[in-house]
């Protein structure tokens, strides 16, 4: 146990001092890279050396990373604001890639969260035993890919790391899932494959109708400079829309993801759900809408309907589902149409609350995943029907499932809640300005969800912890969560309860990029 | 004048072949022919080298030494024979993939023995000596002999297995259909040759400038179209594909899927792009190309999908890969052509490395079923990797160099307005992915059915490993090759 | 013979290549079905000639190309009938359709 | 002092975590903790009080805050708002909650989740005081969300019985129907008037309605929609299911959740937003109307309860009809007069009926009786409960209860004698089911003599604060003794002005000698009934069986609902989930997948193996290809 704390606290400690030297003078380490080659190098550590040593590298460098993500959060100048630790390598003139790191406010939040996530998963695959090598090497691998699809800001990079990381997950999935795993690791890629197949094509579109001959997303976003019609970003917006939300899960793209969850195994679901599904709603911020601001202003009010029926629908087929896990892999679905929906009221409010919302759903779609796993890695069983009463045998779990559960429904005090209100507020906002009354309809149906998600989860929470033990072995044989397990969970909860109890300065940093964003954009009007 | 530099490889390649026939002589029908191997392999490394004395071959990935000579592009025959840089990145990847072919039949016989080692290995040279002599040709008559000289070498190593019935039925296929396209291909020649009145591909262009379409001339045109296609496997004149690459022993399979493939498309490039790109003509013919690109890219794809022989089904998607191939080639200029030169770089190595890979496999299992490429991870994780990134690299997945070369393709086709060719591509290519994964899946998931180890020589695990490097470098790290390629391709037009 | 129009040559190439090309297509005897080859060959030598006189005797590049199609046609002949023979050996037969266990 | 009410929601918020994080095993510690934050928030709460007191009438109000979140324009804030309200409020919550929890230490000693039960107890003070002390709506809705989830966690604080789990997860659900509501109305406000501070809201709503750039009926919708929420909490009809369930919980914790404070915060809150609801008359309909009935209609259900908890929670939603009533019809500070008193005498008799339960470890009163000779000081105290709600004088219920008849008297909205009669009815009811249940508990003879052998009175802990609130069920009600009027000249809204206003107390008996009879009434038939047994209610409820069991039944309300429930939203999941497995995944998803697999296999026909096949596609292809380009 202390040699854990060890291996957490010093890496930790050394990539915050670390960072702390280079961000007091010029930007001497390139920080941003050293997100994305911290956890490949760990990786090809984890190739060569010994089996027994992997899970300790990985969990040095998911400290180390950690350190590097909560300092990178601290020392974003927020006065300043704007792209910061940009790293710009020229890559290939005469199609104008180049190799562009940077992050804004949004960025810098979800390098944060991934930091986070790629920590407790490290921790949660604490016990895997089944080709355990390999297992550590994907695992760092997806999470670099990762890290660098939210720092890229060239189109070029930014699709290959987005892609970088679906492959990992494919094995990951395949390998180490359960049930229709290899069913299912199909599925999921072929799926966001699929949906990258428009990306691509819509970035090369861009590329060459825009008269700025690059990728560089900071000079595509001028778009008195790049001089795209209304007509092609009419024609280009929904099909990027849909591209990125099928990683988001939109309807009717959707059905990977419980399949997906179903079998991943315990820390790819966490990172899938918690960091590879927020990329989808990111790029739309992050590319779709300020590269194509009127397609956006033709397109968002229909799919905000899309991304509403996300949220209801997925809730409402959440009540019917048997198996634990899917259960959540729904609820997951919901929540991110709620982001979705957000992006769509195209507020300032609402659009904080996307990226609050994607932040809060990261971090609390992992604590779930992470619970679930643990419950079934002791239960054996994630079928509804069987469970029962397992507070009794594991309350420290139990309790911290009902916590999970609240910040789920967005209960205040978690971060649930702050994400969900925001995007309300923007959702009424941009119906109450009348640019389309469309939302003052769907508000009201939006706040639907709340009752839902509180339905099934609650019925969930009952089914499984609360009542009378179902299954007469379960409580000799079940024991509570051990400190290794504990760990990780409590991390992620305490995240969640930071960002619920003072969301200030997330949402200040958030809206360093959203607000500029807006003014570009100009709302409906 | 002749500079002999302007055929130097050809050289090489052709001395090599009669060396090795004159050493085998010496040597006994029983013993391991090291001599002969070594012949051979030191006879494709001389061309390889030999293209260093090249001189303004900007684009010779070994340009270190190039520098020094810089100028004239060596020419012989009366300019019959011309080797600017993009001839030269051609041979490049022809003279490449007849090293892996070597090493792979090396690996092929030792599992098959046959006392005509030296006889195959003979004609394998010739034939590259064909396909190395076709990439430089500027005039029709040498390129109709190289590219016989290529293919006729092509029929005797695809019936090569005497014994095997299979190996017989595809050589009889692949001779039939290839010398009735390569019939169609002269038809079409002697009515180019009938409306110019000259054979040198450069004066076509000139000559042709000023006339109009006329309904031969399109039939002449569509004619050659129908010939070369027939070389690069472009659907609908991909029907001899599946069927040759079955049953051909595979270092052939290997050796028609890239070194052919290129010489095709080397063809190709210098007849369309500098001969025929006139406007009476060009329209018509990249219109042609944009449908048969889209037909070969989904009938590759989706007839892959039940192949269960997975020579078979690299078959079919290199019907499709001609497909992406083509879209790059049909977009032209320097940005088609740039891409279209990557690109075959990268899939020599996807291709050659799967196919050692599915080698070394049969020689230990006997079999080219995927099923049994259940638990390589387990049995030889090399192979297992090289698997996987080789078949992804072809589905064009991120990281791998497959990627960035579907990214220049397309880009190349949607810079010419052909966004909706992009988009059929990359939509199957989301559909190859399928049958790709399916061999990966084999690979690198399912238990093994008999894990007893696959041992590799160690020329063989340098190979792969090499292999596997590249395609990630290339896929993050594009730069040298694509500067090579684009000044290749400038070439052309200067 | 110096007043036969151009035509007339390129019908009676065009009629040889269709009949080879019928022969391809038709005849099931692999045999046959190379002679079929050569008809159309030969039909590609006629335009060459013809065309060859149309343009000038002078420049032998008609003649020259008919000279080389003539030797790789022997080449392919060759080849052709080995593989013919070698798959006569195992099927006892010469009949193209007979070969078709590659397929799907 | 008021500088440091921020500190009201502070310390037990730490306990919370204090208890949860270390001392978890150390039951005594934990509850230490707990009891002495609370007392210290009880000091504060007095402090506070007084230096509100100290301060002129028209100025009593102070509030600071800091931003929570920030979003041009809005910033909603965490602050605090200390005036005569929400002093009041503080006082009733620090004060049950300490005798609370002292009780608790004799009630829950075996329970071996003690420390937790202290946590949660904590968590929910801290909650309460959140809300009570909020200066802004969004941070009324935080706290408001806390104290549901703290109500969650306790009432299923037996999670291993069925029916706790089920009665946590209806609680909550309930509630959070309202708080839609609630929520819709929080939004609409930071839309309409940009910002979420009550004092800036306040203005916005008086400016706007005096120069006519707000119609009086939006403010109104806005304050129905906060109104959704109060009904939710308040278990006000149509909302009301929740409560009665929730006595599942310990009993402790529904005198002080459901009966004292939490349920009281609907209440709260609409007096809290008063200047929304008296803009617009609709609203005051609405909400004086849904009271009124809630008042009326509980009390009768209470009529034919058999479990001791469930009578006593039928009358706190009765009521609590009264305050959302008297609030409705105008009667602000005699709703808030009533809610407070109504905490002392409803916290009594849920602690006495506390510690019946613990004596005899059963809640069905037909099988108690004559405790009186056993526990002497929970019959009194329980009596003088019973007194205090029934509304005579001149115990605390019957001042607040007479200036809520008052105000629906002199109140000027539609049909208001409806209402009036309503509530004078409501009296007589409460008075017959309140003694019926004194009579048939602690008078008589034993009716289960086993469980009566074992009974005793309950521990010292226990008794001291029965004992307290006794004394307070009869003192508090001494506020607002006619002349002096101290409460209402404290707690008002707008201009003071005293209702019934009568001068003393000789004439506030005469003035009010209607809901004296009634409560007389109601005393003496019940009496009939369960005391002297000269009328049998047996007899009755055989007579008119089907009333008794529409009663009996709470008129089916809880069938009704959970038949809506399961009929149209597990209706529609079954649907949606077939559609999701069918429709969507194998037909759109796997079906395109098989689509294309069929196709290739149809497609490698093609390759029929016969090599003139080939060569004739090859022809073909050259064919149509020509015939395409030059026609």
């Amino acid at each position: 146990m202390f040699s854990v704390l060890a291996t957490i606290l010093v890496p930790f400690a050394v990539s915050f001092c670390l960072f702390h030297s280079v961000a007091q003078g010029p930007n001497l380490l390139p920080v941003l890279s050293t997100f994305i080659l911290a956890p490949f190098l760990a990786a090809l550590l984890v190739m060569i050396a010994p089996e027994k040593f992997a899970r300790w590298i990985s969990l040095g460098a998911a400290s180390f990373v950690l350190g590097l993500g909560v300092k990178l959060f601290l020392c974003y100048q927020t006065a300043v604001s704007g792209f910061q630790f940009v790293e710009e390598i020229p890559w290939l003139k005469n199609l104008g890639i180049s190799y562009i790191l940077g992050v804004d406010g949004m960025s810098t939040l979800m390098v944060l969260l991934v930091t986070c996530v790629y920590f407790a998963g490290a921790l949660i695959s604490w016990n895997i035993s089944l080709r355990r090598k390999e297992y550590f090497v994907l695992f760092s691998l997806l999470v670099s890919g990762v890290a660098g699809a939210y720092e890229s800001l060239d189109l070029f990079f930014f699709f290959l790391f987005y892609e970088f990381a679906v492959l990992p997950m494919y094995l990951l999935v395949g390998i180490w899932g359960t049930g229709r795993k290899e069913y299912a690791a199909m599925k999921l890629t072929v799926y966001l494959l699929a949906g990258s197949a428009f990306m691509l094509v819509g970035f090369l579109a861009i590329y060459f109708t825009s008269n700025v001959h690059t990728f560089d997303i900071r000079a595509l976003s001028d778009l008195s400079a790049t001089g795209l019609s209304v007509s092609f970003q009419n024609t280009w917006f929904p099909l990027l829309f849909v591209g990125f939300g099928v990683i988001s899960a939109l309807f009717p793209f959707h059905t990977w993801s419980p399949d997906g969850y179903g079998s991943a195994p315990t820390a790819a679901s966490m990172l899938h759900a918690g960091v590879l599904k927020s990329l989808g709603g990111y790029s739309i911020i992050r590319v779709a809408l300020p590269l194509m601001p009127d397609g956006a202003k033709h397109w968002l009010p229909y799919l905000a309907i899309l991304a509403l029926i996300n949220m209801l629908y997925a809730a409402i087929v959440a009540l019917k589902q048997t198996d634990f896990k899917y259960v959540i892999a729904y609820s997951s679905v919901s929540h991110c149409g709620t982001i979705l929906f957000g992006i769509c009221t195209l507020e300032a409010a609402g659009l904080n609350g996307a990226v609050i919302q994607t932040f809060s759903h990261g971090i609390v779609a992992a604590m779930t995943f992470a619970l679930v796993g643990t419950v079934y890695g002791k239960a054996h069983t994630r079928e509804l029907a069987k469970l029962g009463g397992l507070s009794k045998c594991m309350p420290v779990l139990g309790a911290l499932f009902v916590a999970a559960a609240m910040a789920n429904v967005g209960l205040p005090g978690l971060s649930g809640f702050v994400g969900e209100f925001l995007v309300f507020l923007g959702s009424y906002q941009s119906g109450f300005r009348g640019g389309f009354s469309i939302f003052q309809a769907l508000f009201p149906i939006g706040v639907l969800a709340i009752v839902l998600t509180a339905i099934y989860y609650l019925r969930l929470v009952q089914m499984v912890f609360f009542g009378p033990v179902k299954d007469p072995h379960l409580n000799e044989e079940v024991k509570d969560g051990s400190f290794i397990e504990i760990l990780p969970i409590a991390f992620l909860l305490i995240v969640s309860l930071l960002v619920g109890l003072y969301p200030k300065p997330f949402v200040d940093m958030s809206n360093l990029s959203i607000a500029p964003l807006i003014d570009h954009i100009g709302g409906f009007k | 004048m002749i500079q002999v530099q302007a055929f130097l490889p050809e050289l090489w390649l052709v001395s090599a072949a009669f060396l090795v026939i004159i050493a085998d002589l010496f040597q006994k029908s029983t013993s391991s022919k090291t001599v002969v191997k070594g012949i051979a392999v030191l006879g494709v490394v001389g061309a390889l080298l030999s293209l260093c004395c090249i001189s303004g071959c900007g684009s010779c990935p070994i340009s270190a030494c190039c520098s020094a000579v810089a100028g004239n592009v060596p020419t012989a025959f009366g300019g019959f024979l011309k080797t600017d840089a993009l001839s030269v990145f051609f041979k490049v990847i022809i003279l490449l993939a007849t090293l892996f072919t070597l090493l792979i039949s090396f690996r092929f016989f030792k599992a098959n023995p046959t006392p005509y080692l030296t006889e195959f290995i003979a004609v394998l040279l010739f034939s590259a000596a064909g396909a190395s002599a076709l990439t430089s040709a500027q005039e029709i008559i040498t390129l109709y002999v190289a590219l016989e000289t290529l293919t006729i070498s092509s029929y005797l190593l695809a019936s090569f297995m005497k014994k095997d019935k299979a190996s017989n039925e595809a050589g009889m296929k692949y001779l039939l259909l290839g010398a009735f396209s390569s019939a169609l291909l002269l038809f079409g020649f002697s009515y180019l040759y009938g409306f110019t009145g000259t054979t040198v591909i450069s004066e076509i262009g000139k000559v042709l400038a000023t006339q109009v379409a006329s309904p031969l001339l399109t039939l002449s045109v569509i004619m050659i179209v129908a010939g070369l296609a027939f070389k690069i496997s472009l659907a609908p004149f991909h029907m001899w594909t599946p069927d040759v690459y079955e049953g051909a022993p595979t270092p052939v399979t290997a050796f028609l899927s890239v070194a052919s493939k290129t010489a095709g498309f080397a063809a190709f490039v210098r007849l369309f792009w500098v001969g025929l790109s006139v406007p009476a003509l060009q329209p018509t013919w990249i219109a042609l190309f944009a449908v048969l690109a889209v037909i070969s890219i989904i009938l590759g794809n989706l007839e892959a999908l039940p192949q269960r022989n997975i020579k078979r089904l690299m078959a079919y998607s290199s019907i499709a890969q001609a497909g992406y191939i083509s879209t790059g080639f049909l977009a032209g200029g320097q940005l088609g052509l740039t891409a279209v030169l990557f690109y075959m770089f990268v899939y020599l190595f996807a291709n050659m490395g799967v196919f050692l890979a599915i080698t070394i496999v049969a020689a230990k299992t006997g079999s080219e079923q995927i099923e049994d490429y259940a638990g390589m991870w387990k049995r030889s994780p090399l192979i297992g990797i090289m698997l996987l990134v080789g078949l992804l690299s072809l589905a064009g997945v991120p990281p791998f160099a497959g990627f960035s070369g579907k990214w220049y393709l397309f880009g190349a086709a949607i810079s010419k307005g052909y966004t909706w060719i992009a988009l059929v591509g990359m939509i199957f290519s989301v559909v190859s992915l399928y049958y790709y994964l399916q061999v990966a899946r084999q690979a690198l998931i399912s238990a093994p059915k008999d894990d007893s180890p696959i041992e590799l020589s160690w020329v063989e695990n340098a190979v792969l490993v090499i292999c596997v490097l590249f395609i990630v470098t290339l896929g993050f790290w594009p730069t040298p090759i694509m500067q090579i390629a684009q000044t290749a391709a400038t070439s052309l037009f200067n | 013979m110096n007043n036969i129009p151009l035509v007339h040559f390129l019908y009676l190439a065009g009629i040889l290549f269709g009949i080879g090309m019928f022969g391809v297509l038709a005849r099931k005897n692999a045999i046959s079905v190379l002679m079929g080859i050569e008809l159309m060959l030969n039909a590609v030598n006629i335009n060459f000639l013809a065309f060859a006189r149309y343009w000038n005797w002078n420049s032998l590049t008609g003649p020259v190309f008919v000279v080389f199609v003539i030797t790789i046609a022997a080449a392919e002949a060759a080849v052709a009938l080995a593989i013919i023979i070698s798959i006569y050996r195992h099927l006892r037969t010469a009949n193209v359709d007979d070969a078709h266990y590659l397929r799907g | 002092m008021i500088q440091y009410s921020w500190l009201i929601p502070t310390l037990p918020a730490l306990a919370y975590v204090l208890i949860t994080i270390f001392t978890k095993r150390f039951k005594n510690i934990s509850a230490a903790i707990s009891i002495l934050t609370m007392a210290s928030c009880f000091a504060l709460a007095v402090g506070i009080l007084f230096e509100l007191l100290k301060m002129d009438p028209a100025s009593r109000s102070v509030t600071f805050g800091t931003t929570w979140l920030q979003i041009a324009p809005w910033q909603a804030n965490v602050g605090v708002l200390i005036d005569p309200l929400s002093a009041n409020m503080l006082l009733v919550v620090t004060f049950i909650s300490l005798l609370v929890q002292i009780y608790s230490l004799g009630y829950m000693h075996d329970d071996e989740r003690f420390s937790t039960y202290y946590s949660y107890l904590s968590l929910f003070t801290a909650s309460m005081l959140l809300l009570v002390v909020s200066n802004n709506y969004l941070q009324i809705f935080v706290g408001w969300e806390l104290v549901g989830l703290c109500s969650y966690l306790l009432i299923g604080f037996w999670y291993f019985k069925p029916e706790a789990a089920n009665a946590a997860k209806k609680a909550f659900v309930v509630n959070r129907i309202g708080d839609m509501g609630f929520l819709m109305g929080v939004v609409t406000i930071g839309m309409v008037f940009q910002t979420f501070d009550f004092a800036q809201v306040k203005d916005l709503v008086a400016q706007g309605l005096a120069n006519h750039t707000l119609a009086s009926g939006y403010v109104a919708g806005i304050a129905i929609l906060l109104f959704c929420g109060a009904v939710g909490k308040s278990a006000q009809f149509p909302l009301h299911v929740w409560l009665p369930d929730a006595m599942e919980g310990p009993t402790p914790v529904s005198a002080l959740i459901h009966a004292a404070t939490m349920v009281a915060a609907g209440v709260f809150m609409v007096a809290r937003t008063y200047n929304l609801f008296s803009a617009d008359p609709l609203s005051m309909t609405v909400v004086a109307y849904i009271g009124g009935f809630t008042a009326i209609f509980a009390a009768s259900i209470a009529l034919a309860q058999d479990d001791i908890k469930r009578i006593l929670a039928y009358s706190t939603l009765s009521q609590l009809g009264y305050m959302i009533m008297s609030l409705g019809v105008g009667g602000y500070t005699s709703g808030m007069f009533h809610l407070t008193t109504h905490a002392c005498f409803k916290a009594l008799l849920f602690l006495g009926s506390g510690s019946v339960i613990h004596a005899l470890h059963e809640q069905d009163i037909w099988k108690m009786g004559g405790l009186s000779k056993k526990m002497k000081i929970t019959t009194i105290t329980f009596a003088i409960g019973t007194l205090a709600i029934a509304g005579i004088p001149p115990f605390a219920g019957f001042f607040s209860k007479d200036a809520i008849l008052d105000a629906v008297k002199d109140s000027t909205i539609w049909h208001h004698e409806i209402l009036y009669y309503a509530a004078v009815f409501t009296a007589f009811l409460t008075a017959f089911y309140m003694f019926r249940l004194f009579f048939v508990v602690f008078t008589g003879e034993a009716r289960d003599h086993h469980s009566f052998d074992h009974a005793h009175e309950s521990p010292f802990t226990m008794c001291l604060p029965l004992v307290l609130l006794a004394g307070l069920s009869i003192c508090v009600g001494w506020l607002n003794w006619p002349g002096v009027d101290a409460y209402s000249k404290f707690v008002y809204y707008g201009d003071l002005h005293l209702e019934g206003g009568a001068s003393n107390f000789v004439q506030l008996l005469t003035q009010s000698w209607l809901s004296i009879v009634v409560a007389v009434a109601g005393i003496t038939l019940s009496a009939m009934f369960y005391y002297w047994r000269i009328f049998s209610a047996e007899k009755m409820a055989v007579t008119f069986r089907p009333i008794y069991l529409l009663l009996k039944n709470k008129y089916y309300f809880d069938e009704f609902y959970g038949w809506i429930v399961k009929t149209f939203l597990f209706g529609l999941a079954t649907i949606l989930k077939w559609f999701d497995d069918e429709v969507v995944d194998d037909g759109m998803v796997d079906g395109s997948g098989w689509v294309a697999r069929k196709m290739g296999g149809l497609l490698s026909l093609t390759q029929t193996g016969y090599v003139q096949n080939y060569a004739l596609v090859v022809f073909g292809a050259v064919a149509v290809i020509f015939l395409l380009v030059s026609f």
